[in-house]
């Protein structure tokens, strides 16, 4: 009876319905839309007279989208104080940012919904290593500019993909300047590394371990990102064995948090160097409160956590959120709180937030560049030659030429310190920022770091004038 | 010394969590026989609920009491409208609907309290106790931890050993046609063991979240290490899962102090693999091996 | 006690019992026979609320028993013995029994319940705090019967209590059966396969032939008709 | 349970009508050969056929998602036959993806041996992991083997950051999708490929599935016991079922990666293992057909949410999160409606509509529903569960 019914049952799964599930996609293509082949061959894709196309792949929802899902508003947060200004050229710009879920594979699709269905004018500000590298390939052999790539891996710039180019100072210049100012000022000390075993810390290190010499290296301890569930008390209990005085951390901001917590709970204090993409206070410092405990836990919170980060080092290639006197601070925080308003009273100026706004006004600078005739090629080429001249927050200018796809290869070094006042975001007060250090800069090579001599831009006119 | 003592005592307060979870799993599973994937994503969630508590100025006891007790009411419920309707069906479809519901959660958490990373306070200094002259990786917040689940771990079995309800959820659990007909109200006793599962993640949830990064996803993995505890344990057992527990918690942190944290999930593989080659039923389980 | 009246039982096309009725008192042992495949599982399940009627009316003590959960006809008192001996191996001797007198016994009688049931069968007493997967055949039988018992029944409903018991042990089980009912307002319903023991016992058979009542009559006319023996029962 | 016994099988056959007959034969597909391989084959042209108008009418954009779908098709399949028809399952298959994806880059990288031989090694060596795997789990009960293969879901990733020089680390490999011939799109070619291997993967598991070896595989569900009793060797059938399953998997994950031109570890996070078993059960376990719906579940769910998002309002992240709340209803209420899954819906739909149209004639056909019913009761040997009903039957029969 049972062998029989089953043998019945399995006539079934003989495919029969071809049929069916052709439909099923059939009905799947009918409801995504099949806007792909009645495209009008324009003389640019994504360029009308009118408008601009952009678009971006950024997790906004997921394990990875805390703090990095402020960015893609923030940008768009220009992007429509442009359009209110009357665009560029006359043309608005329509900004397109999905959901990867920092996963490869949506990345690799959401791309290509962007490119054939969307039909973006270029990719600009996608986040994450893993994931644009999923579709560096694709973008440069569609020949679709893949622009200020939100991840400072060594790897954007390769003459293979000449449409690609990073933004942030690429991991390994941050370390090497962070190296060289432990070097300089911590010699003697015990220097404990602590990294994520990732693209990310590891060029972080190999750029510190340049400068600084192996033989004050007391330990190196990594954490591995995805299965990194709690605090890392063998990482610190290892560092405080070895005795490290000095501790320098290429970690994610949770990273950052979930390393301090055990090692203030063992009591190990030591000298906190933390490269700056795990260093923002807003960020990092609500991730602390966890160290307060039932009977601190309320307005005390803020205080006591921001005393954890009090006296940490770190770099900064644009200026702090927290000097309100700085020019380039004031026109951010305007746009934030006029265009994005959301935004503004969760989170105010962070390290995020100020990071997706200088990086848009980067791009509309590189699009005022590439003239009324906007192409790609235009739009490379102002980027490849004319970088220089963009007016943005970074402290040193954009070195973008023809064979390297870097953007800024300088920043400074700075202690932050309630000693020079406190700054308040909606999630808490935070330590002020004092500078340790003249900007730097240098190159992913073995080139040596050298103090830049140059000005910080000022905020053009008419972003002072409108903003 | 001090590191390996260290390590061993973060293994512990690790290994802890990882059973209170494996025991919420077992209890289930026991139960209703399906593997309760939406277990960490519910202790999550009222995790939660008892953050917003706090933010709104309850104090901290009440509001790991209100999620405790919420964790209970919501395994409850899930178990009386999502998984009896599907009793009878095909076995897979009540844990895709833990799966569903997995997601459901963790959506609705991002949505209701946001894309924040955050803090959770904990109910001691977390603080390292000082034993002679240095202060070690275990302080009073881990004490109260460590406390909380072998204090869990006992109630259950004695409930279980000691006890009339006990008896009666035993005996449900094994032969639920044969209790219905001694007039077991065996419907009930399930709701009254998902309940009691889902308390026990929440507390999970209440006593990992300070030292994890506090998100919508901060139970994922401990839900992972949780599993392997359970079947490490034998799955049915409440004290196999306080050894799976601490088995797993001292094995990944031993790897991780020793040998590298990327290989942490490839040696809890490797102990699964060896305890279950040894034991087909895990360390305390007691299947019956059917053999011809 | 028991008044069955037109009950009917499909899955789904197929139908299972088709219009059975019949009575059983207390005090007497009613059995019920049937080729393999007859419906006499089917109609205890249904009796005892594991399966669901899909017409007419079974009633206990003139209270509607149809259309009610299991666990709720366990506790008016109708008490199943499934097919396959029903016992809980996980659980201890004591623990099955004790199991037993949760819904009918108050709190304080309890124990006494159980310790009754071991007078009954001391070979349970001595393995009282044994796995119950560790009893032989006929000991598994005793455990569910006292099980049954402990529940403090007024109706049995036991589904094949003979199967793979040997001889001897099968007519201990039936003299004890009988005993049971002897006195104290207790009725059974006894499903069998081995139909010279059970109507050796009865006091009343019912023949069941796909799903639906042949004969019902007196043990001793059903023993005396060949035809009838030959058809049905087959010895 | 109790009415496998009692149902009157032959009773019911209706008396004579010839003509009911032949309703039921065309009911119940007979219309077509009853040679599987010919089957098979007839319906695998008759799919390619369907699919080469589909492809040829959309875009390119819908012809790369269409290829991702006869990518997890593929992986489904073998995970249905696994589940569906052996009753083991796995939490793990996006491990055997990976090995399948790494494969192929390496072979890429390193040999020349053209896009064919590519697939099969990348095929073979995941079946032979899966072999490795399937030797310890064949002695596993359903939810210790989910522990064992949630691990190694977990676990196996981390190698590529061990041995970085070999794997490139987080930056993986880089594959190349073959070149598109004359004038066609890379993603229509691309499609074409997968879909050619999705149909080929699948007549041969359907072939699979009414061989000997299926016999056993369903033998082995039902209980294992009465399997090795009439002869099957119930370990080595586990550990078939298993290669076969991670083979599929293997190749699967090949495929995936010619689409995205990169391999490395981010691409298969531990998610899409439980994705998948949740796909394949979302389109109906043990079914070749409902494949297609997990598969099409599992490619437009992302795209879908982001277009929800987008209308919910502009893409912040309480949208996003909402949507994915969504998709999580939606499978629980799939799993609450139709417990086959949305293949046996689909069955059920066309029952309904069959039997009124073609009247009363099949209400008496002997197990119609039974049969068009099989497969939920089907999958209940091997959940995650031990399903209480098989367990006591299995009990019974024991004692």
């Amino acid at each position: 009876m049972r062998l029989r019914r089953h043998r019945r049952a399995s006539h079934r799964p003989v495919m029969a319905a071809g049929a069916a599930f052709a439909m099923a996609i059939a009905a799947s293509v009918l409801v995504v839309g099949n806007s792909a082949d009645n495209a009008v061959a324009a003389s640019t894709t994504g360029v009308t007279s009118r408008q601009i196309t952009l678009g971006a792949t950024v997790p906004l929802t997921g394990p990875a989208a805390p703090g990095y899902s402020e960015i893609a508003p923030a940008m768009n947060a220009v992007f429509k104080w442009v359009n209110a200004h009357g665009g560029i050229y006359g043309r608005k710009i329509k900004y397109i940012y999905l959901d990867d879920k920092y996963d490869p594979t949506t990345t690799a699709t959401l791309t290509r919904k962007l490119v054939l269905t969307d039909h973006i004018f270029a990719d600009v500000g996608s986040l994450g290593t893993p994931t644009n590298l999923a579709v560096l390939k694709y973008l440069n052999t569609e020949k679709v500019p893949h622009l200020f790539i939100e991840s400072g891996c060594n790897c954007w710039s390769t003459p293979k993909f000449p449409e690609t180019t990073g933004w942030e100072p690429p991991y390994t210049v941050t370390g090497k300047i962070l190296g060289y100012y432990i070097k300089e000022h911590f010699r003697g000390k015990k220097i404990g590394e602590l990294y994520q075993d990732t693209e990310f810390g590891q060029d972080v290190m190999k750029g510190i371990n340049m400068e600084v010499p192996a033989s004050a290296v007391v330990s190196k301890q990594s954490y591995d990102v995805t299965t990194l569930s709690g605090a890392m008390t063998t990482q610190m209990s290892a560092l405080k064995a070895a005795g490290a005085q000095v501790v320098v951390m290429a970690t994610i901001p949770v990273g950052t948090a979930l390393a301090m917590l055990p090692a203030a709970s063992i009591g190990f204090t030591p000298q906190y160097v933390v490269d700056n993409v795990g260093a923002d206070p807003p960020t990092v410092g609500p991730l602390l409160s966890s160290f307060t405990t039932a009977a601190t836990h309320t307005k005390k919170a803020a205080a006591s956590t921001a005393a954890l980060m009090n006296g940490m080092i770190t770099n900064l290639y644009q200026p702090p959120e927290s000097t309100s006197s700085n020019q380039w601070i004031r026109v951010e925080k305007k746009i934030l709180q006029r265009y994005t308003r959301k935004l503004w009273a969760q989170h105010g100026l962070d390290g995020n937030t100020e990071y997706g706004i200088a990086l848009a006004l980067t791009f509309v600078q590189a699009l005022k560049a590439a003239g009324k005739d906007l192409t790609r090629a235009s739009l490379m080429k102002a980027i490849d030659t004319k970088a220089k001249t963009f007016k943005t927050p970074g402290f040193s200018p954009l070195n973008y030429t023809d064979t390297v796809h870097y953007g800024y290869e300088g920043d400074e070094v700075v202690r932050f310190t309630s000693s020079v006042g406190t700054y308040k975001t909606p999630t808490g007060t935070w330590p002020g920022t004092k500078v340790l250090s003249p900007v730097y800069v240098t190159t992913t090579g073995s080139g040596p770091v050298k103090v830049y001599q140059g000005k910080e831009p000022a905020v053009p006119g008419t972003l002072k004038a409108t903003a | 010394m001090g590191l390996f003592v260290d390590i061993l005592l973060s293994g512990v307060a690790q290994g802890m969590v990882f059973a209170a979870i494996a025991l919420a799993l077992g209890l289930v599973s026991r139960a209703t026989g399906i593997v309760n994937f939406a277990q960490g994503a519910m202790g999550m969630f009222t995790t939660f609920i008892a953050f917003s508590l706090l933010s709104d100025g309850v104090g901290y006891w009440p509001a790991f009491v209100a999620a405790l007790a919420l964790g209970a009411v919501l395994g409850a419920a899930v178990e009386r409208t999502l998984i009896r309707p599907l009793q009878g069906k095909p076995a897979l479809n009540p844990v895709i609907v833990t799966i569903g519901l997995l997601i459901v959660l963790e959506g609705a958490a991002g949505s209701i309290w946001g894309n924040v990373a955050r803090g959770f306070p904990a109910a001691f200094s977390q603080r390292g106790l000082v034993i002679g002259r240095t202060r070690v990786a275990f302080s009073h917040f881990d004490v109260f931890l460590v406390c909380a689940v072998v204090v869990l771990v006992v109630a259950i079995v004695a409930l279980f050993r000691w006890t009339n309800l006990g008896l009666r959820m035993r005996a449900a659990a094994f032969s639920p046609e044969v209790s219905r007909l001694l007039g077991v109200r065996v419907g009930r006793l399930f709701t009254l063991a998902w309940a009691l599962a889902c308390a026990a993640g929440s507390l999970a949830g209440l006593l990992v979240a300070p030292l994890s990064s506090f998100s919508p996803y901060f139970m994922d993995l401990n839900l992972v290490y949780g599993f392997t505890a359970a079947v490490l344990g034998g799955l049915l057992s409440p004290v196999g899962a306080l050894v799976g527990g601490l088995v797993t918690g001292l094995a990944i942190a031993l790897v991780g102090g020793y040998v590298g944290p990327d290989l942490q999930p490839i040696a809890a593989l490797a102990l699964l693999l060896l305890v279950l080659m040894v034991r087909p039923q895990g360390l305390f389980g007691t299947t019956k091996v059917r053999r011809v | 006690m028991l008044h069955v009246e037109g009950l009917s039982v499909r899955y789904g096309p197929v139908r299972a019992l088709e219009s059975v009725s019949f009575e059983a008192r207390s005090g007497s042992i009613t059995t019920v026979l049937g080729a393999n495949g007859a419906g006499k599982t089917t109609l205890l399940r249904t009796l005892s609320g594991l399966v669901p009627s899909h017409q007419g009316t079974a009633s206990f003590d003139g209270q509607r028993i149809t259309g009610r959960a299991p666990e709720a006809i366990a506790r008016l008192g109708v008490s199943h013995v499934p097919e396959g001996r029903g016992v809980i191996a996980e659980l201890t001797v004591d623990e099955n029994l004790r199991l037993g007198t949760f819904v009918r016994v108050r709190r304080g009688d309890r124990r006494a319940v159980v310790d009754e049931i071991y007078e009954r069968f001391p070979q349970l007493r001595d393995k009282r705090h044994r796995s119950a997967s560790t009893l032989s055949g006929g000991e598994r039988q005793m455990l569910v019967i006292g099980r049954a018992l402990a529940c403090r029944p007024r109706l049995l409903l036991l589904d094949e209590p003979s199967l793979g018991l040997s001889p001897i042990v099968t007519a201990q089980l039936m003299a004890t059966l009988r005993e049971l009912t002897a006195g104290d307002g207790l009725g059974a319903v006894l499903v069998e396969q081995n139909a010279r023991s059970a109507l050796s016992v009865a006091d009343w058979a019912i023949v069941l032939n796909l799903g639906r009542v042949v004969v019902a009559d007196r043990p001793a006319r059903l023993a005396a008709d060949a035809d009838l023996r030959r058809h049905y029962l087959g010895f | 349970m109790t009415a496998s016994h009692t149902r009157p099988d032959a009773e019911a056959r209706p008396s004579g009508a010839r003509a009911r007959a032949a309703l039921r034969r065309v009911a119940r597909r007979q219309w077509l050969p009853n040679q599987p391989l010919v089957r098979h084959l007839i319906l695998f042209v008759v799919g390619a056929g369907l699919f080469y108008v589909l492809t040829v009418s959309v875009g390119a954009y819908n012809d790369y998602q269409i290829g991702e779908i006869a990518v997890y098709a593929i992986v489904l399949g073998g995970l249905s036959v696994l589940t569906g028809l052996n009753g083991q399952f796995s939490l793990g298959h996006g491990a055997f993806m990976i090995i399948g994806a790494y494969t192929l880059a390496l072979l890429q990288l390193h040999a020349d041996v053209g896009l064919v031989g590519e697939l099969v090694i990348a095929a073979v060596i995941a079946a032979a992991a899966g072999a490795v795997v399937g030797v310890p789990a064949a002695r596993l009960s359903p939810p210790y083997l989910a522990g064992v293969t949630l691990m190694l879901a977990l676990g196996l990733p981390q190698l590529s950051a061990q041995y970085g020089s070999v794997f490139g680390g987080e930056q993986g490999l880089t594959t190349t999708p073959p070149a598109a011939p004359g004038t066609l799109s890379p993603e229509r070619w691309l499609a074409w490929i997968q879909l050619f291997c999705a149909l080929v993967v699948l007549v041969l598991l359907a072939n699979l599935v009414r061989s000997r070896f299926g016999r056993a595989f369903r033998a082995v569900r039902d209980d294992d016991v009465a399997a090795a009793v009439s002869g099957i060797h119930v370990a080595r059938t586990k550990v078939l079922a298993f290669t076969v399953s991670a083979g599929c998997a293997g190749l699967g994950g090949a495929l995936l990666v010619l689409s995205t031109g990169v391999v490395n570890v981010g691409e298969f996070p531990l998610s899409l293992s439980i994705a998948l078993l949740a796909a394949m059960v979302f389109g109906g376990a043990g079914s070749l057909v409902g494949v297609w719906w997990g598969a099409v579940a599992l490619v437009y769910m992302p795209t879908w949410s982001t277009s929800l998002s987008q209308h919910l309002s502009l893409g912040t992240s309480a949208a996003a999160y909402l949507s994915d709340a969504f998709f999580g209803v939606v499978l629980i209420i799939a799993m609450l409606v139709s417990p086959a899954g949305v293949q046996g819906g689909v069955r059920r739909i066309g029952q309904l509509l069959w039997r009124t149209v073609a009247g009363p004639a099949l209400e008496s056909a002997p197990n119609g529903l039974a049969a068009r019913d099989g497969t939920p009761s089907g999958v209940a040997g091997g959940g995650v569960a031990t399903d209480r009903m098989n367990q006591e039957t299995k009990e019974r029969s024991r004692s």
